[in-house]
């Protein structure tokens, strides 16, 4: 504890100073904590989400002042920065990565309200709405929709982006999509940083590229089979290789060279009929062709 | 591609790839590791099958030149 | 494969591809090392230019194209 | 390819591929005869169907012309 | 066919692709043989690279492959 | 590729492929035998079809139209 | 192509292609070797550059891979 913090704990009403105390102890006890953002998420929904970390992560949620006074206490300083708005403490000794790759899994969509701001596009996908003609498809066309009536049925004629990220929800617009039943929102737990044994991750460190990984272990594999078959080292599953390159090396010697041996021979009296057409193309006088090369 | 190669060795030998497997056969081979890209290494692995894309790998030999 | 993916490893981390190393990597990954391939690989690898050897295609079936 | 292209021209008038007649086209054509290659190349065409050789070759008119 | 054969069993000797040698090449394969054929060979291959002709023959072995 | 080589005369020839008759060849042939690779390569053959990987270089045939 | 493959071998271990080296190789291999062949095959081979033809080889494979 360091000179600062003892400072800081002595001004602390002793409730509050026993739920620091609480919290940096727990932060204490996992290699890796982080801060996740709670927004959006109903407190029933969270209560949930805390069960089904259970042997994964540790969740817990405290006034931001006293989590950041945890944070300190328990050597999180990095972390203080990224406690902002409703946001939670999150403590595991699970890799991270596969932390991250978790949480991210587990959100879930989520309708939009009014006054919110759009976290991606939000479009209305082509498609029959289920809704009988009425005047639904007058407010649907309001907020920017193809739709008409067809089929005794309100009809979308094609995927409509109806909102660009980063722009309000309308009264309007939240009325529609709550018919339509669209769920714009990711709601979840949103891993904002994680220090693990010391070194800070942001969400863009910890988003691997799985198809880059893989596309890596195909460029490895791919090397060392190049090796393996350049260097002549036989492995089981290099050799058949091996065995077709030394056998198309003394294929293509063979018939480089002419070699009289019963295996050439159908390509070596091919290859001289291809040599001969070849020639037979540079020839211009009809008469001097074999008939079965005259046009 | 040193942290991709210890774990097609761990593949290839039946251990499980995981950080402590990764780190002992990088130590081996005198990698200074950092255990950050073992983390993400590991964490992305679980979603490859790496069998299928090694012998993808061998089934287009040349695309290897690219690597 | 594995004893050569331990060659490429040892080749990145600068190390040298030599008996010993090569065994130390491949126990690390708990391989059962066979002396007499950690043998060939370091005969079959002596001349050879590991990172051209590498990138160097290796599509050989298709030699029979006998040129 | 010379021995080649002889034999060919026997298969073509008809004549029978044999070591006489080779060395007779071949001498004629200034070929400082092989009598070896020539024993060779009879053995080895014993079992092959040169019309059907060529006109597999013949059934890549393009390539054969050399594009 | 067998005069072009004949052409190319000279070419590669070194001799002259001329009337009295492909007569003699085509005589000695028993082909009964017309002088304005040969006549029109010599004078179409005046202006011909043999040599670079056949080995175009070689540079498109892939196309043939599909054959 | 001499060992490789060396495996494929034995394989035509009829006789097994073991570490003798390699050495044995490749002795023949002036070759600098490692008995590791010699070793290496056998092991490797043991569960490969030669014959197959054989005619599956060979079966570009049309190819041959090359050169 | 035992004789081929014999001739393959000398030419890795840099002995002299000649008729008694090629015998000891397929001798060795326990082939039943034929004189007349292995002076046609030296006769064949007395002008090429092996290395070059064997180079050429690797440089179709997009060919055989066609095949």
């Amino acid at each position: 504890m360091s000179a600062q913090a003892e400072r800081k704990t002595e001004n602390l009403p002793q409730w509050k100073q026993e739920e620091v105390d609480e919290l940096s102890e727990l932060l204490g006890e996992y290699e890796s904590v982080g801060i996740v953002g709670l927004t959006g998420i109903p407190s029933k929904q969270l209560q949930d989400m805390r069960r089904d970390l259970h042997g994964t992560a540790e969740l817990r949620v405290s006034r931001n002042t006293l989590q950041i006074r945890a944070l300190e206490e328990a050597g999180y300083e990095d972390l203080v920065s990224h406690v902002e708005g409703h946001v939670g403490l999150i403590a595991t000794n699970d890799n991270p990565f596969a932390l991250y790759k978790e949480l991210e899994a587990s959100k879930t969509p989520a309708p939009i309200n009014e006054g919110e701001v759009a976290p991606n596009d939000i479009v209305i996908p082509e498609g029959d709405t289920g809704v009988d003609p009425g005047p639904f498809v007058g407010e649907l066309q309001g907020v920017g929709a193809n739709a008409r009536i067809e089929d005794g049925s309100i009809q979308v004629m094609e995927d409509s982006t109806v909102l660009e990220a980063g722009e309000e929800v309308s009264v309007d617009l939240a009325n529609v999509l709550n018919e339509l039943g669209i769920e714009p929102k990711e709601v979840g737990l949103d891993l904002r940083a994680v220090v693990a044994e010391g070194v800070l991750f942001d969400p863009e460190d910890l988003d691997i590229d799985v198809e880059a990984y893989r596309s890596d272990v195909e460029t490895a594999a791919a090397r060392a089979r190049n090796l393996a078959i350049n260097a002549e080292f036989p492995t089981e599953s290099t050799v058949p290789t091996l065995v077709a390159k030394a056998t198309g090396e003394a294929k293509s010697l063979g018939l480089q060279a002419a070699i009289e041996d019963e295996e050439l021979m159908p390509d070596l009296v091919t290859k001289a009929d291809a040599q001969l057409r070849a020639l037979a193309t540079q020839i211009d006088d009809e008469e001097a062709l074999p008939e079965e090369l005259q046009d | 591609m040193e942290y991709v190669y210890a774990a097609l060795i761990l593949n290839e030998s039946g251990e499980e790839i995981n950080e402590d497997n990764l780190t002992d056969v990088l130590d081996a081979a005198g990698v200074d590791v950092e255990e950050s890209r073992v983390k993400a290494l590991v964490a992305a692995l679980e979603d490859v099958d790496i069998d299928e894309a090694v012998s993808e790998a061998a089934a287009a030999p040349a695309a290897a030149a690219g690597g």
